[in-house]
């Protein structure tokens, strides 16, 4: 009766084979560590720079056999990116295989792994140390996933928040997109302002259009116009009768009276010379040409009432305050035949005739008007006096980039779940994806609003150390006072002029030293009667019609106040160097792109009147290092010793259309 | 087999088994402490351009506990951690280092004058990054006679 | 050698044994005999073994995973990363971590079904059912609280769930809440106090309450069939402690040195060791198996790091407390108060209400049917509730097959 | 299906490739024109006129436009019209011009090269 003290031999069988079992298990733990595949990959790597290598380079090559890790405090990134992409900052590995080539571009060069991490461009997880895990697909439960190479510039733009970011294409269209779309007007977006805006104020706008095109616009700005820049607000019949007569029920400021013009007098063949010579398309579209800075006028007399075309002409600032377009001084007759011109001759025959008979308005209709205005938030674009600090109608974009983004967002089942698929959606019809979008149609075009998207994606929750940012100073409003200030106020200067960054883009020709670049003379006379300077450009200076005085007083305070003192040196103007000059003239290919005496290429200004143009400082500075003035110009650096640029400069200074010859 | 040889044989695999899983796990969470990264300074960092440190001066780094040299002959840097036990010294110009804590004096090579200090001050080896940065690398010691030009 | 350690050395005649079992601290826990009974498989399923076994697990991978984890919403979800992506061993310690926790709600669970069915709570073991009671909950809130840690949206959200549901603790749920939040959000403090509790507090609470549940195992002796029940109560003269019948003291053997102890003992009994200790070494190595097993086929989840401001659809509680979370969708007060109070107090006061007093040592004694059905249908309830909970719940808390994506 | 994805994909051009085309585009359309024919604007002007690419570059290599680009027709024996950029554009720009003649000197309907795989080993 020993035994049943003892354990049974099935005890013992339980007991070995479990043992046994445990062994086996716990080295299946070890072998599962020392089988990861980071280590596979780092055995392959080895392998291979063994082949790439000599052996004093091996020798220095990074250890092996360990997780190689990029730690950004400051970003807050951890990227072992590196522990399998072995050979990325290494030319030697340029035709190896992912993960061990080499990184395309010169971009590490200015973007040092050890100082951006690579996730910081790329996306993904950096953490990871596997295939999957780092999230070179979209995974589960990472959100931010590898940029596909049509997104990368997303995250380009986190940093680099300037407004045109260089070699960022995408991004810089994308911003483009965003700015001129007016999406601020909506929604607060880092980056944009409130300034960029431009639509005009409607106080007055009762007096201004006619009812029938209201309409039609309400309906479908893109009907009337395809550059509109207002979006379809995909307004219901009722809201369109309701928004129509709050609208022309707001007459706050009437028009400049016209009741002394005898229309009858009104020519309009001269009314078309006199926008012609006034250089109206340099700004306005007119059947497919011109700028598009003011808005088209094919079909302008459809639009709007002669009345007030005929006071916005005389005086723009009268009800638009804060408009681009400048004021001419034209006589009243003038006026009156370009406002025959607009009003007769550019219409669209096809427009619903105008209704004679007045009709009256109940005002809840109106009231009814002014709440269709609020809902739709019409004031975010459209200042009006009497909504103001209403707010934005749309929810902030900070962090619009990180948003997440449900299946259930989506209402058409068959498009990926993405973020960027999401935006580009809500981009091009907003109404697909949820019932009740307030926000419009824009009607953007695919590449638009894929570009869109880039910039919307860049728009990161987490904001990064100002260290990491690069930014552009936001250029200061600058406003001239003075005699000087009501001409630049008057002409418009600033609309299509730059000067300390500040003003319009349409000229290629900042103020900000053209005291110093062009001659005293030359400048009253241009002013007075611009003529082109670059026959190739359709947008050319307007034919204000200021008078000598104000073109001398603008002219003055150019010349003592524009000037940039570096450039005020005299420059010796001997025969001797003008003739080296004009050899050099031939030699380096000049005559390219700038004419002389009507031959010669249109790339750069005309130079035949150079001599009576422009100060020989600027033309030597001009010569020796271009790009220093202004980037990006078509006029290359050729390397000019200093001798040689005097000579070319006292060349150009020999050049005149005045065949007396005087110098001023 | 009879038996209670079969019941050894069992019993003493199943040991066996166990005392190899019980190594295993002790070798396991050895190599569970050891970390396989770290979130520390790296050992080469940059300091920043060499234009930062004027010749003639001495320059002390404490976010990185070294001082920097910029002598006629080059540069060079001396690690500010005293051998003994690892407070900062100071620095003082024309004499060497004082450590405040136990008293070690050094010279202006960082060689022991007197004191606890058992070792005289490390030095570390420059270079240069693509950048035009000076990069410290603690891990690269270099004897007194080190001169970095740039 | 063997003397060093179990002062009789090592321990090879039946006498040895026993005297080993008694003078050795660690061995201490158990009688030098045991009845043959309470060795069946069958009878105690190694249940409350098992948790134990799974407890000390939970305490050396919880140590260890202390090691690389800071308790900060900044760190707390790298820190996960990193254990699951750079320290060697970690994915493994984690799941371990992880699976061994659930594993112990469920065994810790079962346990005590096993324990209401064989009737073992009945004298003189009342107490140490309350004390079980108590460990139930205690492992309900470790579990808990380290759901918190890993600081990913599960985590958040679990516990954003799982701590209102505290809030509707009637009196002072608003107070609790407060308390275990350190503040109204779930936010660095919440995280710092689940931390404490989780690695603090709340193991030291437990293994309290183990020792004591353990010791009572003791004395009390394990449960056994009428035939070896203790003489009632009213038999004994007062100021006397019960007389044990399981526990041996070594006087037992050693009077009768001449003697085969074997021989003049009941067939029913046999020396703890070998006979349970083999079996215990067994159960340890069983549960370890099937736990790295799981580690190794099953990685613990993580999700997105924790986001305030996006709840995802449905947020889910802890699994063991998506019966609580199916009650409270029904109402706050009567599914989230009442119901879980009365519970939890019946389950208190079981042993004292209990009228009929046989029934022990055996499962499902037919003269305790009655019992036996009603803690049945209760417990298959909550069971039930919980596996709706976790299967037939879907977005915005509807009803859903599990089977339909 | 990828909506955006699908629009984003910008003509199966390189990263460098584009970048030269941007180049390209500011820099030389306005005599080269838009396909490299040497059909701009200002061609019409130019004696002797632009070479047509199509026909040129096939017969050139990678560093001898390069060469033209850096230091201008001059530099190859041609007439001085087109002038040296290399002291404009950084060199960076100047490789992703050349790359992008690689694209207007392939027949149309190639399909492109990615970088790392045709540039050769340099051990």
């Amino acid at each position: 009766m020993r035994t049943p003290q003892r354990a049974s031999v099935r005890f013992h069988l339980a007991f070995a084979v479990l043992g046994v079992t445990f062994l086996a298990i716990f080295s299946w733990v070890f072998l599962k560590e020392y089988l990861a595949e980071w280590r596979t990959t780092q055995a392959q790597f080895d392998q291979l720079q063994r082949r790439v290598k000599d052996p004093h380079a091996l020798s220095l090559a990074a250890p092996l056999g360990e997780i190689q890790q990029i730690w950004l405090p400051d970003l807050n990134r951890v990227d072992r990116c590196p522990t399998c992409h072995l050979g990325i900052d290494d030319p030697a590995f340029v035709s190896a295989p992912e993960p061990y080539t080499t990184h395309p571009g010169a971009w590490l060069r200015t973007h040092a792994p050890d100082r951006f991490g690579c996730t910081s461009c790329h996306g993904g997880q950096g953490e990871a140390t596997d295939f999957r895990n780092a999230a070179h697909q979209p995974i589960p439960y990472w959100s931010d996933p590898m940029r596909s190479p049509q997104l990368i510039e997303a995250n380009c733009g986190a940093c680099h928040r300037e407004r045109r970011p260089r070699q960022a294409v995408w991004l810089e269209k994308g911003r483009e997109v965003i700015a001129n779309a007016g999406c601020i007007a909506c929604h607060d977006i880092p980056g944009f302002s409130l300034e960029e805006l431009r639509a005009p104020r409607l106080e007055s706008v009762g007096y201004k259009v006619r009812p029938e095109w209201l309409r039609t616009w309400l309906a479908d700005p893109k009907a009337y116009l395809a550059q509109a820049r207002m979006p379809n607000f995909r307004l219901e019949p009722p809201e369109i009768d309701s928004l129509s007569a709050f609208l022309l029920a707001q007459r706050e400021t009437a028009p400049l009276d016209s009741a002394g013009i005898d229309w009858s007098k009104a020519d309009r063949d001269r009314g078309r010379t006199v926008f012609g010579e006034a250089r109206c398309v340099t700004c306005h579209r007119l059947e497919g040409r011109g700028g598009t800075m003011g808005p088209e006028l094919t079909t302008v007399g459809s639009k709007v009432g002669r009345a007030w075309l005929f006071s916005f002409i005389k005086d723009p600032t009268h009800d638009q305050p804060g408009t681009l377009m400048l004021r001419y001084r034209f006589t009243d007759d003038q006026i009156r035949d370009l406002v025959a011109y607009l009003t007769e001759d550019l219409i669209d025959p096809g427009a619903p005739q105008a209704s004679s008979e007045v009709r009256y308005v109940e005002p809840a209709l109106i009231e009814r008007g002014r709440e269709a205005f609020v809902r739709h938030g019409c004031y975010g674009c459209h200042r009006f006096s009497g909504m103001v600090d209403l707010g934005k109608i749309g929810p902030s974009l900070l962090g619009i980039g990180d948003r997440a983004i449900e299946a259930a967002d989506f209402r058409n089942a068959a498009v990926v779940p993405s973020r960027p698929n999401w935006l580009f959606l809500k981009l091009r019809a907003p109404d697909t994806l949820a019932d009740q979008s307030r926000m419009p149609t824009f009607n953007f075009s695919e590449p638009d609003a894929a570009a869109a998207v880039v910039a919307l994606l860049s728009i990161r929750r987490a904001d990064l150390p100002v260290s990491r940012v690069t930014d552009q100073p936001r250029p200061v409003r600058y406003e001239p006072q003075g005699t000087f200030g009501a001409l630049v106020a008057r002409y418009r200067c600033l609309s299509c002029h730059q000067t300390r960054g500040w003003g319009g883009e349409l000229s290629t020709v900042p103020l900000d030293r053209i005291g110093s670049q062009l001659q005293h003379a030359y400048l009253v006379s241009y002013l007075q009667l611009p003529s082109a300077v670059r026959v190739s450009l359709e947008e050319r200076m307007p034919w204000f019609r200021m008078t000598r005085e104000e073109a001398r007083t603008l002219a003055d305070y150019l010349a003592g106040v524009f000037v940039d003192d570096s450039l005020e040196r005299p420059v010796p103007l001997d025969a001797d160097a003008a003739r080296r000059g004009a050899r050099l003239y031939q030699t380096l290919g000049c005559r390219g792109c700038h004419s002389l005496g009507g031959t010669g290429g249109y790339v750069g200004p005309d130079l035949s009147d150079s001599g009576r143009r422009l100060k020989p400082g600027w033309i030597e500075a001009w010569l020796s290092d271009p790009g220093r003035w202004k980037p990006g110009t078509l006029q290359p650096n050729y390397g000019l010793k200093p001798e040689e640029a005097r000579s070319l400069t006292a060349y150009l200074m020999t050049l005149s259309t005045d065949r007396s010859g005087s110098t001023p | 087999m009879n038996d209670p040889t079969r019941r050894r044989f069992l019993f003493s695999t199943g040991v066996t088994s166990v005392v190899l899983s019980a190594c295993g796990f002790l070798g396991a969470t050895a190599r569970y402490l050891s970390p396989n990264v770290l979130y520390e300074p790296p050992h080469r960092f940059p300091i920043g351009s060499p234009e930062e440190f004027p010749p003639g001066t001495a320059t002390f780094l404490p976010e990185h506990r070294l001082f920097l040299f910029n002598n006629p002959a080059g540069f060079y840097a001396i690690s500010s951690v005293c051998t003994h036990l690892g407070c900062n010294v100071r620095h003082i110009v024309g004499e060497g280092f004082a450590c405040p804590c136990h008293g070690s004096r050094f010279d202006e090579n960082g060689q022991v004058v007197h004191g606890p200090a058992p070792e005289p001050l490390a030095w570390f080896g420059l270079s240069l990054s693509p950048r035009r940065e000076l990069v410290v690398n603690t891990r690269q010691p270099v004897q007194p006679e080190y001169r970095f030009r740039v | 050698m063997g003397r060093t350690i179990f002062r009789v050395g090592w321990p090879r005649t039946d006498k040895d044994r026993a005297a080993a079992m008694i003078s050795s601290l660690v061995l201490h826990i158990h009688p030098a005999k045991v009845q043959r009974h309470s060795l069946r498989a069958s009878y105690t399923l190694g249940l409350g073994l098992t948790s134990a076994y799974l407890f000390g697990v939970l305490i050396v991978t919880g140590v260890v995973l202390m090691l690389y984890y800071t308790p900060h919403p900044l760190d707390a979800y790298r820190n996960m990363k990193d254990l699951q992506f750079v320290v060697t061993f970690g994915p493994v310690l984690r799941n371990m971590h992880r699976w061994a926790a659930h594993a112990m709600v469920v065994v810790v669970f079962l346990h005590m079904c096993r324990v209401f069915f064989t009737g073992a709570y009945k004298e003189p073991r009342q107490f140490n059912w309350v004390l079980g009671v108590g460990l139930l909950l205690l492992t309900l809130g470790l579990s808990f609280t380290g759901y918190l840690l890993p600081w990913d949206q599960l985590a958040f959200w679990a516990i954003t769930v799982g701590s209102n549901i505290a809030g509707y603790a009637p009196g002072l749920g608003a107070e609790i809440k407060y308390l275990l939040l350190g503040g109204n959000v779930i936010e660095s403090g919440a995280l710092l106090r689940f931390y404490v509790l989780h690695c603090v507090i709340l193991p030291l609470l437990a293994a309290m309450l183990i020792a004591m549940h353990v010791y009572r195992v003791r004395k009390d002796g394990l449960s056994a069939p009428p035939a070896a029940e203790p003489p009632p109560i009213e038999e004994m003269a007062p100021g006397r402690f019960p007389p044990s019948t399981r526990s041996y003291g070594l006087m037992a053997l050693a009077d009768r040195p001449a003697q085969p102890v074997v021989e003049s003992e009941p067939d029913d009994e046999v020396l703890t060791w070998p006979h349970l200790l083999y079996r215990e070494v067994l159960v340890l190595l069983a549960v370890l198996i099937a736990l790295h097993a799981a580690a190794l086929l099953f990685n613990a989840p993580l999700e997105e790091i924790a986001d305030p401001t996006r709840t995802p659809n449905p947020a889910k509680a802890p699994w063991y407390f998506l019966g609580l979370q199916e009650l409270v969708s029904y109402s706050a007060l009567i599914g989230g108060v009442l119901v879980p109070t009365l519970l939890v107090l019946a389950l208190v006061l079981v042993p004292y209400l209990d009228p009929v007093p046989r029934g022990v040592g055996v499962w499902f004694a037919p003269e305790r049917s009655r019992a036996n059905r009603i803690f049945a249908a209760l417990a298959s309830a909550a069971v039930a509730l919980t596996l709706v909970g976790m299967f037939f719940r879907g977005p915005n808390w509807a009803w859903v097959w599990p089977w339909t994506p | 299906m990828d909506v955006f994805g699908r629009q984003a994909q910008e003509e199966g051009l390189s990263r460098i490739e584009t970048d030269g085309k941007r180049l390209f585009v500011h820099y030389c359309v306005t005599c080269h024109g838009e396909t490299g024919e040497g059909d701009g604007q200002n061609a019409s002007t130019l004696a002797p006129a632009p070479p047509d690419f199509r026909a040129s570059l096939p017969v050139h290599q990678p560093a001898y436009w390069k060469q033209i680009i850096e230091a201008g027709s001059v530099a190859v024996g041609r007439s001085p019209l087109c002038p040296p950029w290399g002291r404009t554009l950084p060199s960076d720009d100047i490789t992703a011009l050349v790359a992008y003649l690689g694209v207007l000197s392939r027949p149309a309907g190639q399909k492109p090269v990615e970088p790392a795989a045709k540039a050769p080993a340099s051990p």
